[in-house]
């Protein structure tokens, strides 16, 4: 019986850890959404708890954690309480695929790939019985608009992973890794608009900005959960930033490399040693921070914040110790570094999803549906017939990867200024039509 | 009383497709209405078929308040009419009393009250940007817009001691001498804010999503404009090339070079285009006025008691918003007979259901935000 | 028995009962939506079935297709329509005795059929690894030697699509 | 393992409570997703003997059955719809006119 048992240990092990760790992550990246708005916005952001806010994460989900839980009359109550926990469930599901190392990830299944597509596509069912259930005109015309956004872009969220598909020739998210690793060119170079119109879409599908219409607070308060409070709002937010982050791992994974290091097959080595000088970035980088927190700790006005930033340098130093002793073990180098590249990258797409959210105003709701359908979804179609076009030049024709690549994206190019332009005539012919009546 | 049943968010749900027809609720609390506006929106699906403004949420009886004041204790009223705008609504009450008196305020008075005036044009313009970029989901140019604002809001506070409800100006003239430093502080003001109308231009004004949700959104004709006597910028959006500065000067306009932007759509594009050539208009006024500031009283010789002989005068201004009009009637006491008010606000939202109809429910708020109200001056 | 194939058992069973349970209170129910959350439930157990019988692209299929994309269409027509009103109405038509008593025939038909007839099937052994790998096979066979019927299947969508437009549009 | 008649039954079970649920209910939505176990039930058979027969046929009938559901579910719900704004109503035995 042990025998059976014993191949699932490091999975559930796995699980848990991401479990625990996932919600906490999605309190700093809140933070950091906030940092980084306020930053944009020219003021400061949290300050109050902790350090330039740090414990600011904690306090929230304390605060939400003891508000009072309301249950609008009339609501459907066991729909009302399973919806939130629907959405937390699915977006922790799909987390079983990603690898975030080489070693380090829950299951690495054959259909990788369609597994994530799949639970991140039963996340519209906790939106819409959200809705559903709150009994209020708000919540359902959120739903119904969620509904019909999640569904449009879904489409071309899937016809743009095709192309990364095509190029790794896998469903399993390690396999195409190594096939980034293999052909030595992480995909985002061969097919960069693919990757535009997955950002696109998964902007869309996690129901950020521009985009943010079944919780467009200027026309729907708060959309499907604007009944909600306390801690099942809270779930709904854990969701929306868990997705985020599976959006983010899977661009990085199909698009960005995955766990491997920028200019993975440069071997510079520092002389007499086998250590590459391009793997000390990590390490460093956290050693900086470190320094950077000490220095800051003795300027911080009261004595519990100097203490805690303080810590928060032990912290910074104890990873980049990790970081650098990895960096003598052949073993676990790619484990720990890759972990943190792969990090890394699922926060510089996040970075982007926050700039593009303070920049942009938000698109109508028609408007939404012309980009999806009549632009993004012909563009992925087209894209997809070049990527096929291009690998068949490179592998029977004997062309390089790039000038295939190249040319096609050049007529992929093409084909979306058309497009665009189409839109554009079409909406002079509509607000001329306006202006006749 | 009404066609409309009185559904409100949390009502049951009446999105089936077999009633042609929905009702919904926008406000009075609602994040984008403005304050205490309530529209209720008859739609089609998600097109608008009607509306219907209920207002009033806000009624405090100014114009009655009035009947029972001195000339100059009804003064710091009207700042809490245009409650954004408090500056251009105390020049005109002043004006307009100072009109029934048949006098007129000293030549420093007059440029030093265009300053300001022209100044809280530009906050009150800096502040519709904001919540009208809020609304239609541009979370970061209200900061920025803020950021300005409080520059002209300190030099308000240094002018007279507040910042919002500034109660500036007296009738007669002014109550205060300028401060040491104001010449400097407002061209200082005017050199920087040149820069920063052309920063939130780059985050606006060729932005896709911005060009998509303003343009052909809320069109009102130029004869439609005229026909529900919209004024403002609401109204030069339109085409039509009317601004009380120039058509019937008042304070020190006459003596200054402007220009008055005109568009011609009328949608609600050019309506913020119309406004950001304001602000740089204004800026204009506010650097010639503040080169050559004349020396001499600031106060009219008028007496402590004001009893204005019997009589009625109408006089209007061009206040951020559109015309401002106060009508007051004098039976030769200390208090008016009768003080009614044209606020350009009450006047302009008179065009949201021509705006909206046939258009989407988020085009609604767009509109909302493009005709700049403020419920302070809607209600009384 | 080996403990995975115990664990196979437990799978198995626990789906199917969760199929049954569930499809019989998709019918039963008098909320239209509680019937297709139940509905759900009952393609998911569906997935999961087909999960242990390695057919792992058919469980992404399913829970793609159907949950994600046919059963949010019916979530969607069922929130379109008003269904307040269904709470108060009768739930079964007038026939319900002789469709329940049609149903009972059926059971015992087919149940007769399997219980003598379930042994006349001739399965070869099973192949031990399943059709692996199942997405490449699966992919092969419907470009390759059912060509024809998928490019079939294509036209028939495009139809339903064209259907269901007409259908709705309120003016075409 | 498991033999291949427990599917049978199973798949019989969700078929049956399928027809009942077709047969019985007057909710025209209710009807359409029992419609869909039925082809569910069906595709748990071919699936089952796939797997059985070691034969990838069934799984690829299985995804034909599934496009079909989808079209299937696409014109049945245009069609209830469109009923139901013409005559406010999702009942089968409500649908009694030719024409209105």
């Amino acid at each position: 019986m042990l025998e059976t048992v014993k191949p699932y240990l490091w999975p559930v092990l796995f699980g848990v850890i991401v479990v625990a760790v996932l919600p906490l992550l999605a309190g700093y990246v809140v933070l950091l959404e906030r940092k980084v708005m306020a930053d944009m916005q020219a003021r400061l952001g949290p300050m109050r708890v902790g350090p330039h806010g740090l414990l600011q994460p904690i306090a929230d989900a304390l605060k939400l954690l003891i508000k009072e839980d309301i249950v609008p009359l009339n609501a459907d109550r066991v729909i009302f309480w399973l919806a939130p926990v629907l959405s937390v469930t699915t977006a922790l599901v799909a987390y079983a695929a990603i690898p975030f190392g080489p070693g380090f990830q829950i299951a690495d299944m054959n259909i990788g790939l369609l597994f994530i597509l799949a639970v991140s596509s039963l996340g519209i069912y906790g939106i819409v019985l959200g809705g559903w259930s709150s009994n209020s005109n708000y919540s359902l015309m959120g739903a119904i608009r969620s509904v019909a956004q999640l569904v449009s872009y879904e489409t071309a969220a899937g016809l743009a992973l095709i192309s990364a598909l095509m190029m790794g020739s896998s469903l399993s998210l390690r396999a195409l890794v190594m096939a980034q690793q293999n052909q030595g060119v992480w995909f985002i170079f061969c097919v960069p608009i693919a990757f535009f119109i997955y950002l696109v879409a998964s902007i869309a599908e996690t129901n950020r900005a521009p985009f943010d219409f079944p919780e467009a607070e200027s026309e729907l308060v708060a959309g499907y959960m604007t009944e909600y409070s306390g801690f099942r709002w809270s779930l709904y937010f854990l969701a929306e930033y868990a997705n985020m982050i599976i959006v983010a791992s899977v661009a990085t994974t199909l698009f960005l490399g995955g766990w491997l290091r920028p200019l993975a097959s440069v071997h510079l080595q520092i002389p007499g040693t086998r250590m590459e000088i391009l793997d000390l970035i990590p390490p460093l980088f956290f050693l900086a921070l470190a320094g950077y927190c000490v220095l800051r700790a003795p300027r911080q006005p009261v004595a519990v914040q100097k203490v805690f930033m303080l810590l928060v340098a032990g912290f910074c130093l104890l990873l980049a110790a990790a970081l650098g002793w990895s960096l003598t073990s052949a073993e676990f180098l790619p484990a720990i570094h890759g972990a943190f590249w792969f990090l890394a990258k699922v926060f510089v797409y996040i970075y982007a999803f926050l700039w593009i959210r303070f920049t942009f105003p938000r698109y109508r709701f028609d408007q939404l549906m012309n980009l999806g359908w009549r632009i993004l979804i012909p563009l992925a179609l087209t894209n997809l017939v070049g990527v096929g076009v291009a690998l068949v030049l490179h592998s029977a024709r004997g062309w390089g990867l790039f000038p295939a690549f190249l040319l096609t994206t050049l007529a992929t190019l093409a084909v979306a200024g058309f497009l665009v332009n189409e839109g554009d005539k079409r909406l002079k012919v509509v607000a001329v039509g306006a202006n006749g009546e | 009383m009404d066609e409309y049943s009185n559904r409100g968010g949390s009502s049951v749900s009446t999105t089936e497709l077999g009633a042609d027809e929905i009702i919904l609720n926008m406000g009075p609390q609602h994040p984008s209405t403005h304050g205490v506006l309530r529209v209720k929106l008859k739609l089609d699906g998600e097109r608008v078929a009607g509306t219907e403004c209920i207002i009033g949420y806000l009624h405090r009886g100014v114009e009655k308040i009035a009947e029972h004041r001195t000339y100059q204790q009804f003064a710091p009223y009207v700042d809490r009419m245009d409650y954004v705008a408090a500056v251009s609504n105390g020049l005109g009450y002043c004006e307009a009393v100072e009109k029934l008196l048949l006098t007129e305020a000293p030549p420093r008075a007059r440029v030093v009250r265009t300053i300001l005036t022209e100044l809280q044009r530009i906050a009150s313009h800096l502040l519709w940007l904001g919540t009208h970029a809020l609304d239609i989901g541009a979370l970061t140019p209200v900061f920025y817009c803020f950021r300005e604002r409080e520059e002209i809001l300190k030099i308000f506070e240094k002018y007279c001691g507040a910042r919002l409800t500034t109660h500036a100006f007296r009738i007669g003239g002014l109550q205060y001498e300028t401060y040491d430093g104001f010449e400097a502080d407002v061209k200082r003001f005017c050199a920087d804010f040149t820069h920063k109308i052309d920063e939130y231009e780059t985050l606006l004004t060729l932005n896709r999503i911005w060009v998509s949700r303003t343009k052909g959104v809320g069109i009102l004709t130029a004869e439609d404009a005229i026909a529900l006597g919209v004024t403002g910028p609401v109204l030069r959006a339109s085409g039509i090339k009317w601004d009380l500065r120039k058509a019937q000067p008042y304070a020190a306009y006459d003596k200054y070079d402007f220009e008055i932007p005109t568009r011609e759509h009328g949608d609600t594009y050019d309506r913020y285009l119309v406004r950001m050539d304001e602000m740089r208009q204004s800026q204009r006024i506010c650097m010639q006025a503040v080169e050559d500031i004349p020396v001499g009283a600031i106060m009219a010789r008028i007496g402590k008691v004001l009893k204005p002989p019997p009589g009625e005068v109408y006089h209007s201004i061009e206040a951020p918003k559109g015309e401002l009009g106060y009508y007051i009637v004098s039976d030769g006491t200390v208090q008016p007979y009768r003080v009614r008010v044209r606020p350009p606000s009450f006047i302009n939202l008179q065009a949201l259901d021509k705006m909206a109809r046939g258009g989407l429910v988020a085009d609604v708020v767009a509109i909302i935000g493009t005709i700049d109200i403020v419920l302070g001056e809607v209600d009384r | 028995m080996n403990g995975a194939g115990a664990l196979d058992q437990v799978f198995f069973y626990f789906f199917a009962a969760l199929a049954v349970v569930s499809s019989v209170l998709m019918v039963t129910r008098r909320n239209v939506i509680h019937s297709a959350i139940f509905l759900i439930t009952a393609l998911l157990a569906t997935a999961g079935i087909f999960l242990q019988l390695q057919a792992e692209f058919l469980f992404a299929v399913q829970i793609i297709l159907y949950v994600g994309g046919i059963m949010v269409l019916f979530i969607f027509a069922i929130m379109l329509v008003h269904q307040d009103v269904s709470l108060k109405q009768l739930r079964y038509s007038r026939q319900k005795w002789v469709a329940g008593v049609l149903g009972v025939i059926l059971v015992a038909e087919f149940w007769f059929a399997l219980d003598k007839g379930g042994s006349l099937f001739h399965p070869g052994a099973p192949i031990s690894g399943g059709l692996q790998p199942n997405t490449e096979q699966v992919g092969q066979a419907l470009f390759g030697g059912y060509m024809l019927p998928f490019e079939i299947a294509s036209v028939l969508l495009l139809v339903a699509m064209v259907g269901a437009v007409v259908m709705a549009k309120r003016r075409i | 393992m498991i033999p291949t008649t427990h599917y049978l039954y199973l798949s019989l079970a969700l078929f049956t409570i399928g027809i009942v649920g077709v047969l019985t209910r007057r909710n025209v939505i209710v009807m359409l997703m029992s419609i869909e176990l039925i082809l569910n039930a069906v595709n748990i058979n071919l699936v089952a003997f796939s797997r059985a027969y070691g034969a990838v046929a069934g799984q690829v009938f299985a995804i034909f059955i599934i496009t079909d559901a989808a079209a299937e579910a696409a014109v049945g719900l245009g069609i209830i719809l469109a009923f139901f704004r013409n005559r406010e109503t999702v009942l089968a035995d409500e649908m009694d006119l030719l024409k209105w």
